[in-house]
């Protein structure tokens, strides 16, 4: 079958987009538009499946099928989805508080379940929609409309967490750095099991420059590692690096430490722990890594497990006959 | 395959004691909830609707696991009723009752009819035991019981232990056959068949010979017993009941329900999704459901009712036919997706099995308070319709009907049954497959995108549906929401006349159901004294009822709402046919607010919230007070 | 402290030009959402307020943050009616209109009356402003709107960037300035003194004197536009209103629920747990709490809704003055919980700012639509008493009251706020601390341990409310739960007459309520040909709509419901009282509902669900189809 | 103040205890009546919360203050109440389906807040009061009443979503294990911030020796390791250990290798990266670590710091006065 060639344009849906100006989204959807038609999946069988919040709107822009659920649960609706139409390219775009906050438990299920959805979490650490109230992402101490006298809680990291549920594919990119974030993105719709892409997203109005470390292009070369596999986490521009001594991470510079000491990335260790000191890395302690920090295959999904069950049914039990199951077990005869 | 007729096998002996034949009888069975009665009950039940008895269940277990052995909170009963003619309800006085122990006496007495036969395990009525339940003495020495009741009693352990020593089971093993032996007793006693309960037997303990064995001869050494001892005079014969001609099984509710639901599944040619989080008295559903994997089920146990319900949201989006179930709190927890289901206009079907309220309440027992919930448990205006199934059996048409209703109005039905149907069980007519209706479902067909001519999500048909354009269709990429949507374009509107428009049409999408679904039928003359207007479970004990005041000269008729949002087209005529209506309810009154509120009739109601269903009697007496006295001089 | 009145200062200049004065003014202001169309309204609402005015105000933002500037979507309205008499809405049809670009101006038009002043911004009618927001042409330029209205082109961006140039500010933050040029106008036009708003402009902008230097040249620079063009031919005053004595501030409704509840817990003398999830339109109680730590305030902004409930009930268990809100979609996922509130008998208030429905619905927007939630969403029996605020300065009355009534019967009790009212703002009598009701609340003492005589949480006083022991409390440990439990003792119980007589209790204590709340007042003669029932935020067009009615001749009065669960004790009475009852509410009939059930009263309802509150006109117009003729030719 | 000297009975409520016979739960019953007098706390000043589950019929049993809440929402209650009643010893009494299915987020957040309470979980890996269907913590492929073909669903480790959430003491006893059980509920309770206890109990009616590696006396020698804090891990009566390798822990012979190369365990490690690798070892592949897997001290809590907050504001702004309030801002006078 030759499929039409579509380009970045043909993802677009009718509907004005309604972030402010300004706004992080809009450099995500940008790169979604772009690289779904090198996916070369057709746009009927896409399907962005989101919650409430800014970052949520997001399926309303894009021409495919799409769902602008209820907060915190579009995981839910994804796996619904996914277990019964397994051939569809199903997306899950979420926010920190829609996905962290009321969405917690869904976000862990759907991860340990392995179901094949990508999920992008746009991270602002910030409610955008509801105006600024701090988030679960929201640092100690800020100071938003909720917490005049600084948020008390300590922050969750988002990764951490799907880690801890043995999410099969874990990663993180930023959204002014849209290359990487192209290319994050494409690497999490080609990963077979749940994806999560953590989007560091400017919310410029009620959380400005929150990440300005890791957005802005001069600082990030100093503050991110670009993640890639088999490679020494290096950062500031090959200067320095991260080595492990007993069981803590450290920075080192390059040039004074023996290339074989560093700490070598495994994107593929199925054991998460290493990962987790990866995630744990927290600016302005530490740099932040970027990219594909976790991506495990060969894990079975939910949805093709869900599936392969009624098959075996079907060739064991044959397939189901309403009238065999009505006459199963004791009955007898009137009249 | 239907199974020969019970009394073409000779594995049961026959009695040689004088027998009466009596039109029906109503027995409990109650015990330690270790004590196996619900098994005892399952198989009288069966035997019974074998041997052409009209048959109607009521299982009561306690709320616990396995609450203390001995204990009152740990007794367990079975009830039925078998008669030999059409019967409504399990009964409400007993004719028989058979106890194991203290506890199970005294919870249990009280609805056993003066002069009715007492069977009770004597082993079980130790000093230690009464103390377990709470009893100063050993109730069976009283003399008020042998003045009230039959008193029948039985060492049941120690003969069974004596029938199952050859097998060298240890006192624990052998003890667990005593159920058997009451139920060879009990068999004896109402000349019952012991066949299809020695084949259950065979079939469960194949594995297990000496387990089989002991418990064959449990059950015989009971049978024998009642043949040999002197206490029973005579034992009493229930003739088959005139039912439709058909093959018959029995079934419960729950059951019931997944089975409609797989033939529903069947007859729109869908797949079913089944998305759930377990809770009494629903999970049955789950259990029976995910078994149908061969009929294409894919069952879904999620983290929590939220997920569930969304889940089959998406299911439903995606183009299946997508099922949720859950019981009062459950349910509360889907309001909010609840609504964006009906915001969205997908079709699917959520069932609440209404237990006892509120909060957690009293989750093992029945109750209809949840109707109000159903038609109000979201924000904002939010109608969806709303249909009953009135028995164990009809919980299969009533999946059934809802199917459809979902899918020719695309929207969410709800469906409302109850602890008492959901566990209840009947004599059930197998229907012909190819008698059942087959549903057609239409999605849109695919085509080349057209961005100046787009697709039309919220364009509606006669019924004021909107099309199920599922994902994978070509050129009818659409986007859906909880935000208020254009009427046909379903992009985001903030129009106020819009919005107007768009609450107005989906009430309307509802409300039309009435012009589709059949007249209300009447049970009675069309017009009388009295109309007792009912709902859901309450059906058998309203008809019985009902019936009885008929026999009495009443003018009084029974009208049982299946469809409770909407209406039946024809209902105001029929209130208004009426000088009194009275609606029974096991709640406050919900339904008598709805009907008062639409109808402005003067509906008055008879309410019980005890976690119980209504007896007859108890209705019988209510209803006569709202019936002119002269009625009831003219039956007297 | 009270302002000493505007008129002493000296920094407004007067103007020259001449000066109508009439009763009342109603202007909206509208524009994009960056053009700062709030603070503007705010600031005319403040200065009305100070002039000694009454004043109402209805501000309307776009659902988007910051939706695409100069779209239709991105449209930000405030409206405000200040006026000599008493008022109770902000007006229905314009007097003035100020619009900032072509979306505004097409958006907004249909509200000016004929003949009304149509001020617009010239410099933001561009050709890529019209496209933008979809206008074929500048609509300025189209006849009919001369023809139609006073039409004032302003082109006030260069001007203000004129006003502003000394500063050197840069364009755009010049720009910014253009919001204060518009206000000097409008102010100039009604007569209004610049002195509070430059006081503002100071507190604001004090760090940044350019900045603040520049909006006050703008502010001027409006004003001096408005002295000297030979558009305006004079301007206009509006007399102080004769309000009730006393000191005045203005007051929005949520600001008001947030000091009516910290008023409560000082009244009450327990500190106050706050509970919520962030969500519109109900967030800004939880901005206006937060900032009470200083009067013992514990605000959680918990993980949803549901967290937020349960924290709440284990505050309130804990005996603090507990308290939750939310709008629509937050309190269905809230109902289960709520439920296990009412079982646990412990008293808390659970707020419903609600907004268009249903799902996700119109969230910017107001709606009456959560009514029959209130009443119904939860499974199983459960009651909870609702009251409604009326106004926005009503809302602290309503919060004082909540706290009482909860106290005293040991209860939830809902608050159903709106949209509307929630972002309104009124003037609001500042009462004195003295004069406010103490709420006495007890605890049961402590006392050493007695197995022989345990405490029994279940025990009633005369209003069937439990003791409220709380942990810490010596010897009175006990466990509540979400299972039945047993009079008096609070253990589980199972026990059927129990069941019902919990059940029937939890009902009269509800009930009961209606025995020590106020009997409804009625505006108006105590029997005519029609009463007007009504609830909530619809008091205002309501009362003004009556009023109206009762000008023309007419026998109408009107009742305004405070208590929606239970009902005044006198409501039967007085609704017998009249020929005809009408329910004009922002829903489908939800309150008619409810009434029409419980007094079988042919209630009659004008419902309009647009996301809008109703206009006065429209009430009047529909009303009188349901008075006599003859009335109104009377009155003609 | 003398308080008075309490026993183990004394803290047994008049209610009968309604678990099945043989149920795992009456032994952690029985060890929190027992360790609760010697912790010094009254009775009145003691709370237990629970969910909905058999386990959360636990609070009807104690003569102590409870809640029997709803189902997996035992965390919200016990912040409303330890947050304004700080003074209060709050025990969280939970299921494995209460905690990690309907309750997931909750957990992760009254764990993240790090509110003083201690929270009891009460691991059966099934659904016990529903009578049967699997649970979050079920092993992939159990064959249960809602799973005839087994589950498909990856199993979540309480411990590891905690330490993800950074919980600040992470442990595991055994019902069976009754000294150890004890001990571990005690230095949870010493605790300052959320203890953790995760306890595996047999549900001998539908998921009977599920655990039995773990619970049985013989096998449990073999299977489990006692942690002890700055003691290296063995098991197997002293004869194996646990060994660091590179990025991996590995089973090692304690007569082969150095007692230098053996891992020590740490568990006031701040970084919970090694601690989540104890938590992921599973039988049968790994013994399994119980004990206090992480205690760290000095992290703030959320009853500590809700409450300093209204100090603090009451010491900047002096009480909070009604008057002063109505009158802030803008006012005029009428008449
Ligand atoms: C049930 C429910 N609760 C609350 C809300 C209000 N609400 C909408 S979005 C949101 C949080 C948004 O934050 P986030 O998920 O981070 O998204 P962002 O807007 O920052 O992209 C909240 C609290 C809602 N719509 N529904
Ligand atoms: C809202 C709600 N959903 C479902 C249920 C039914 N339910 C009660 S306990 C339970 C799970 C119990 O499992 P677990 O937490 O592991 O406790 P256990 O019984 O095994 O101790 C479920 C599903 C309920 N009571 N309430
Ligand atoms: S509020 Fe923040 S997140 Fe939302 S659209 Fe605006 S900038 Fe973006
Ligand atoms: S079902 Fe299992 S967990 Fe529940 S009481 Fe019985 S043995 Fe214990
Ligand atoms: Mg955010
Ligand atoms: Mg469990």
């Amino acid at each position: 079958m030759s499929l039409p060639v579509l380009k970045a344009n043909d993802f677009a849906s009718d509907q004005d987009v309604r972030w402010c100006p300004g706004c992080g989204d809009y450099s995500i959807l940008a790169q979604m538009k772009k690289i779904l038609p090198d996916l070369g999946f057709p746009r009927e069988k896409t399907v962005f499946v989101s919650g409430i919040g800014c970052s949520s709107r997001f399926p309303y822009y894009m021409n495919t099928y799409g769902m602008h659920s209820i907060h915190g649960r579009a995981p839910g609706f994804a796996t619904g989805l996914k277990s019964t139409r397994p051939e569809l390219m199903v997306w899950v775009i979420t926010g920190d508080g829609d996905s962290l906050s009321i969405g917690g438990n869904h976000f862990i299920h759907v991860l340990r379940r392995n179901l094949d959805v990508n999920i992008v979490l746009f991270n602002n650490r910030i409610y955008g929609l509801t105006k600024g109230q701090y988030s679960p992402t929201s640092d100690e101490g800020q100071v938003t409309k909720s917490t005049p006298m600084g948020a008390i809680d300590h922050p969750l990291s988002p990764l951490s967490i799907a880690l801890a549920a043995e999410a099969t594919f874990v990663a993180r990119s930023v959204d002014t750095h849209v290359k990487h974030l192209g290319a994050t993105l494409t690497r999490a719709a080609q990963h077979k099991g749940t994806s999560l892409v953590e989007v560091y997203q400017n919310c410029n109005v009620f959380n400005d420059g929150a990440m300005a470390y890791a957005q802005d292009r001069a600082q990030r070369k100093e503050n991110l590692i670009e993640l890639e596999p088999g490679k020494p986490l290096v950062f500031g521009g090959g200067k320095k690096a991260i080595r492990m001594v007993g069981t803590r991470l450290e920075v080192v510079n390059t040039d004074e430490v023996p290339a074989d000491d560093l700490l070598i990335h495994d994107e593929n260790e199925p054991n998460p722990s290493i990962q987790m000191m990866l995630a744990r890395m927290k600016y302005p302690e530490m740099p932040e890594p970027i990219g594909v920090l976790r991506a495990v295959d060969g894990v079975p999904t939910y949805d093709d497990q869900i599936n392969e069950q009624v098959e075996l049914a079907r060739s064991q039990k044959g397939d189901g006959d309403l009238d065999a199951l009505f006459r199963s077990g004791d009955t007898w005869v009137v009249g | 395959m239907a199974t020969a007729p019970p009394d073409q096998n000779d594995l049961t002996p026959t009695s040689t004691k004088k027998s009466q034949s009596v039109e029906g009888i109503t027995v409990r069975l109650a015990g330690d909830s270790g004590d196996g009665m619900q098994l005892l009950g399952t198989q009288l039940t069966n035997t019974s609707a074998l041997a052409g008895n009209d048959v109607a269940t009521f299982p009561d277990f306690p709320a616990e696991i396995r609450a203390p052995r001995g204990t009152r909170a740990g007794v367990s009963g079975f009830q039925v009723q078998f008669a030999s003619d059409k019967i409504f309800t399990p009964g409400d006085t007993l004719d028989a009752l058979v106890v194991m122990n203290p506890a199970a006496m005294v919870t249990n007495l009280g609805d056993l009819r003066k002069g009715g036969i007492l069977i009770a395990n004597e082993d079980g009525f130790t000093a230690k035991e009464c103390k377990i339940a709470k009893v100063e003495s050993n109730p069976l020495d009283a003399n008020v019981i042998e003045e009230t009741y039959r008193l029948i009693k039985v060492p049941m352990t120690s003969l069974t232990r004596e029938a199952v020593a050859e097998f060298e089971l240890g006192a624990k093993i052998a003890d667990r056959c005593k159920n058997f032996f009451a139920m060879g007793i009990v068999y004896w006693l109402f000349g019952r068949s012991l066949e299809p309960t020695l084949r259950f037997i065979n079939d469960k303990f194949g594995k297990k010979p000496e387990i089989a064995a002991a418990n064959e001869a449990a059950l015989r050494a009971g049978w024998a017993f009642g043949e040999t001892t002197e206490a029973f005079g005579e034992s009493y014969q229930v003739e088959a009941a005139e039912l439709e001609p058909g093959v018959y099984r029995n079934i419960m509710g729950n059951q019931a329900m997944a089975w409609g639901l797989v033939a529903a599944s069947k007859l729109s040619e869908k797949q079913m999704f089944f998305g759930t989080y377990p809770i009494t008295p629903a999970s049955d559903i789950l259990h029976e459901v995910t078994k149908f994997k061969n009929f294409g089920v894919r069952s879904f146990q999620a983290e929590d009712e939220i997920a569930a319900m969304c889940a089959t949201i998406g299911a439903a989006f995606g183009g299946s036919m997508a099922v949720t179930s859950s019981s009062g709190p459950g349910i509360a927890l889907k309001g909010e997706a609840m609504g964006l289901g009906m915001m969205l206009e997908l079709p699917m079907i959520i069932i609440n099995v209404q237990r006892g309220g509120p909060s957690t309440g009293l989750p093992t027992k029945t109750e209809q308070s949840d109707l109000l919930q159903a038609m109000f448990g979201r924000n904002g205006e939010a109608p969806l319709p709303i249909i009953a199934p009135r028995s164990p059996g009809d919980c299969f048409d009533t999946a059934i009907e809802a199917w459809k209703l979902a899918t020719e109005t695309m929207v969410p039905v709800i469906i409302l049954s109850d602890g008492y149907i959901a566990n209840g069980s009947e004599p059930w007519r197998i229907p012909e497959v190819d008698s059942l209706p087959r549903i057609k479902v239409e999605h849109p067909e695919g085509r080349p995108f057209d961005a100046e001519d787009p697709f039309k999500p919220y364009e509606r048909d006669e019924n004021l549906a909107r099309p199920w354009a599922i994902p994978g269709t070509e050129g009818l990429m659409h986007r859906v929401g909880g935000l208020e949507k254009e009427d046909v374009t379903g992009n985001v509107s903030y129009d106020p006349l819009n919005h107007q428009h768009m609450t107005d049409t989906r009430q309307a999408k509802v409300d039309r159901i009435a012009e589709r679904i059949p007249e209300q039928e009447i049970f009675g003359p069309p017009s009388g004294d009295l109309l007792v207007l009912s709902w859901g479970g309450t059906y058998g004990a309203c008809h019985t009822a009902v019936s009885k005041l008929q026999g009495l000269g009443h003018r009084a008729s029974h009208a049982h709402l299946r469809h409770l949002n909407p209406f039946p087209r024809n209902l105001e005529e029929i209130l208004n046919s009426f000088s009194r209506v009275v609606i029974p309810e096991l709640n406050t009154g919900q339904l008598r607010m709805l009907i008062r509120s639409k109808y402005l009739v003067d509906a008055a109601g008879i309410n019980k919230v005890q976690g119980k269903p209504f007896n007859v009697t108890e209705l019988v007496d209510e209803l006569v007070e709202y019936l002119p006295r002269v009625a009831a001089t003219r039956a007297g």
